[in-house]
């Protein structure tokens, strides 16, 4: 399927874009929006109120956010390397976002329909490492070097089980394409992938919660031992760019779990059977249900789980998770290969 | 199918649009906050954080040497993950040994693994 | 095929430029920095070739893994260090060529058969699956060979840093 | 390490998790302070102020000086005149610095007559360190505005140690007397 087939090139071009500014839209509000419902459930799950003031129930608390960074002012310390201090927030926003065009929102809704989708993923995700690393190093201040140090190497040990527990599911597919995942698994013998790869599922999720620098993981901004990590000598805009980039790999993080694990935009064929008016809901509402119910989940964590250590997150990682997630891949495989 | 010689990757070119799209929307904010933002500096204002004392030296210092090994471990199981993905892709049609190799090939690099463990390379206060 | 050939001039071109700006930028993170965008443009390069699954692996292990490692491995140094650095070729010795040159032995001696028959070459080069059964079925030896070349640095890691460390506290 | 096999079933974990969850649907705890407001005890100390005396239209203050002595921050400052006639003395100054107060009741307790309060006003703030500087008149002031708020006709405050006052109305320290054993022989 390439471009420039059926239609001229740039009509394609023109509805590429649109797709992407409908997914931008949806979720740059969806990530606005995700900081207010985050303050106010935290605040509620700990017997407060959360924002209030701005609007009615301080539902335009992210407007006013969004103003005041835009109006503060932008700090660059006299030490730091500026062109890298100011292209580092950029890097990890836009990785962030490019993430989103290789997965689908709906059967027939993908901005970007190739092969690759989860090595994609992941090759972004590495490249969004060294806007961390960039960032702590170019800010010339001793927490941040540290921050931007612990961070890239606590993403980088994450990224191995995670993507082996993504094997996993790539083995069951047979495909790197999301939309061939959810097809597979839906007709599947349980329908979704958590039930023989309730494991890898596990560690699927904590490793999510490590590379978003998500609590109970989030040692880069560990308050109490390093200001604020990466993020020490940042304001306005391009803090608000960082936090915009964490918000937006917690949705990416959301989809692919609800994609690989909990079959996407469809129920499983147990359920549908048992139920048949769930049918009549719309694919992307699933999706985005699923989704919702795992950023509940996130903000759920940080409310309830103290911080880990750095030293017992790396060898947790390297220790448990690996291990664990190598044991899914092998009961993956021996499943195919018996035909099971 | 297209030859090697004339292929253009136009798959690809949607997520090089999403790329510059996102790139320009985090330049687009950046360029309107400087038009509106104060521009207030002095040389406290400049100066990094350091808990509020003066900053001794520059930050740029011999960092403890455990962050390398986590590097040369990701760098190992980097490229056994992208080998574990093309078997996972073409796995209908291995043969037995195409299956078995796979299986040894993760054993081998799990005793190089487990090695290193517990030798307490991956503790991060044992001293060797 | 116009867009391929102006897609393709723009690439090598900017290919040239970073080449040329490892050489003119002297802070070695500026350095690194020029060398991440020549693998990334490598990546773009294999792309063309209609190899998206190496142009993926080289995005993930070059730039993702091993460029952290080396970039981790400056870190080491504190900055004066760097600069004062000076390249000695006397220091380099034929021995270290032996294990590269047997490298390359055992590479040529796995390789010695060609392609398959029943492998079109269309297929072989842009199809995964296909990558991945002939790798896999055919050229198992190689992998096998991989897992020891992959084990070996994790031991030679803890000798390496066990010697750091005693001479650190002598 | 050996740890209680349940350790595998997560169950701290998931009690932790049931336990912010449950708190999720409570009623939060937070007094949103311009619109509500805390009910004020009536021993609470806030805001100096020196009794105006209704029939004299003065401060009550003998110039005893005991509060001056018993404050542990120091922070009162009395000066005083004797009249030639009767030998009475009568207080001219009477100076608190309120950064330094520690609110801690002891001058409302020890003052014989009741003259020194510290109100149940609580909603002070000034902006430069003269304004929390007290003299005479502004700490009489700052009774004429206390009471003009103040709804009932008698007002008596919980530390002030005066005789007549029932024992109910003391603090419970006050009430309870403290027996304290002495060593014999």
């Amino acid at each position: 399927m390439a471009l420039g087939e059926s239609l001229p090139l740039h009509l394609e071009i023109l509805i590429v874009l649109i797709k992407i500014a409908i997914v931008l839209g949806v979720f740059l509000f969806h990530a606005a929006y995700t900081v207010y419902a985050e303050r106010k459930i935290l605040g509620r799950m700990q017997a407060r109120l959360g924002p209030r003031e701005v609007g009615p129930y301080g539902l335009l608390q992210p407007i006013a956010d969004l103003v005041k960074l835009l109006f503060k002012e932008d700090i660059v310390p006299a030490e730091a390397h500026k062109t890298l201090f100011k292209i580092a927030p950029l890097l990890v926003l836009t990785f962030a976002i490019v993430n989103l065009s290789v997965i689908p929102f709906h059967p027939s809704f993908i901005i970007a329909d190739v092969n690759l989708g989860v090595l994609l993923i992941l090759a972004f995700a590495g490249l969004g490492t060294y806007g961390i690393i960039l960032a702590g190093y170019s800010s010339g201040s001793k927490y941040s070097l540290l921050g931007g140090l612990r961070s890239a190497s606590q993403i980088l040990s994450y990224e191995i089980p995670l993507s082996l527990s993504l094997a996993g599911v790539i083995l069951y597919a047979e495909s790197f394409h999301l939309r061939d995942i959810v097809e597979v698994q839906v007709n599947s013998l349980f329908g979704i992938n958590v039930f023989p790869q309730i494991l890898g599922f596990i560690v699927f999720l904590i490793c999510a919660f490590a590379e978003t620098n998500r609590a109970p993981f989030d040692l880069p901004e560990a308050e109490s031992e390093l200001v604020a990590g990466y993020i020490t000598e940042y304001s306005g805009f391009r803090m608000g760019l960082f936090f915009l980039g964490e918000y937006i790999s917690m949705y990416v993080m959301a989809l692919l779990i609800s994609i690989c694990y909990f079959g996407g935009w469809a129920f499983p064929w147990w359920l549908a059977n048992a139920l048949p008016f769930l049918k009549a809901i719309p694919p992307t509402l699933v999706l985005a249900l699923k989704v919702y119910f795992f950023i509940f989940l996130f903000i759920w964590v940080r409310a309830t789980f103290p911080r880990y250590r750095f030293d017992q997150l790396m060898s947790m990682s390297w220790k448990i998770l690996i291990p664990l997630s190598l044991i899914n891949f092998l009961i993956v495989a021996l499943i195919k290969w018996l035909g099971v | 199918m297209v030859g090697p010689d004339s292929y253009v990757p136009s798959a690809y070119l949607p997520v090089l649009i999403m790329l510059i799209v996102a790139l320009l929307f985090g330049l687009g904010g950046l360029i309107f906050g400087a038009l509106v933002r104060p521009k207030a500096y002095y040389s406290l204002k400049l100066l990094p954080y350091e808990c509020g004392n003066e900053p001794s030296g520059l930050p740029w210092q011999r960092i403890t040497i455990r962050y390398f090994p986590i590097a040369i471990l990701f760098a190992v199981f980097d490229v056994e993950i992208g080998l574990l993905y093309i078997w996972c892709v073409g796995f209908s049609q291995l043969s037995v040994i195409g299956f078995w190799i796979m299986i040894v090939f993760l054993l081998i690099i799990l005793i190089g693994f487990v090695y290193d463990m517990k030798r307490g390379l991956l503790d991060w206060q044992r001293v060797l | 095929m116009i867009e391929r050939a102006i897609s393709l001039l723009i690439i090598s071109s900017l290919f040239f430029f970073f080449l040329l700006l490892t050489y003119y930028f002297r802070h070695f993170i500026y350095q690194f920095l020029s060398i991440l965008v020549l693998m990334v443009l490598q990546g773009v390069l294999f792309l063309y070739l209609n190899a998206e699954f190496l142009a993926a692996v080289q995005i993930i292990v070059y730039v993702g893994a091993i460029l952290i490692m080396f970039l981790f491995s400056l870190f080491l140094f504190p900055e004066e260090e760097l600069k004062g650095i000076k390249t000695d070729v006397s220091r380099i010795s034929y021995k270290t060529f032996i294990p590269i040159g047997l490298l390359v032995l055992l590479l040529v001696i796995s390789l010695y058969r060609a392609v398959p028959e029943n492998y079109s070459k269309q297929e072989f080069l842009s199809d995964i699956k296909v990558i991945g059964n002939f790798l896999f079925n055919e050229y198992w030896f190689l992998i096998y060979l991989l897992a020891f070349i992959l084990s070996l640095p994790m031991v030679a890691l803890y000798i390496f840093f066990r010697r750091e460390d005693a001479s650190r506290n002598n | 390490m050996r740890r209680n096999p349940y350790y595998l079933l997560f169950r701290d974990l998931l009690g932790g998790l049931l336990i912010t969850l449950k708190t999720l649907f409570r009623k939060p705890v937070t007094v949103e302070y311009p619109r509500e407001r805390v009910k004020v005890y009536p021993s609470f100390r806030g805001r100096h102020a020196l009794v105006r005396d209704p029939e004299t239209g003065d401060a009550r203050c003998v110039a005893c000086l005991k509060c001056v002595q018993v404050c542990p921050s120091r922070c009162i400052d009395v000066k005083y005149e004797i009249d030639e006639k009767t030998g009475a003395r009568i207080m001219t100054q009477y100076n608190i610095e309120a950064l330094r107060c520690i609110y801690c009741g002891y001058c409302e307790e020890v003052c014989p007559v009741g003259a020194i309060v510290l109100t149940e006003y609580f909603e002070y703030s000034v902006r430069t360190r003269e304004e929390a500087f007290f003299d005479k008149e502004k700490l009489l002031k700052n009774w004429d505005e206390f009471i003009a708020k103040y709804t009932e006709k008698v007002y008596t405050n919980k530390f002030w140690n005066l005789k007549g006052i029932p024992d109910v109305l003391k603090p419970a320290p006050k009430r309870k007397q403290l027996e304290v054993p002495v060593k014999r022989g």
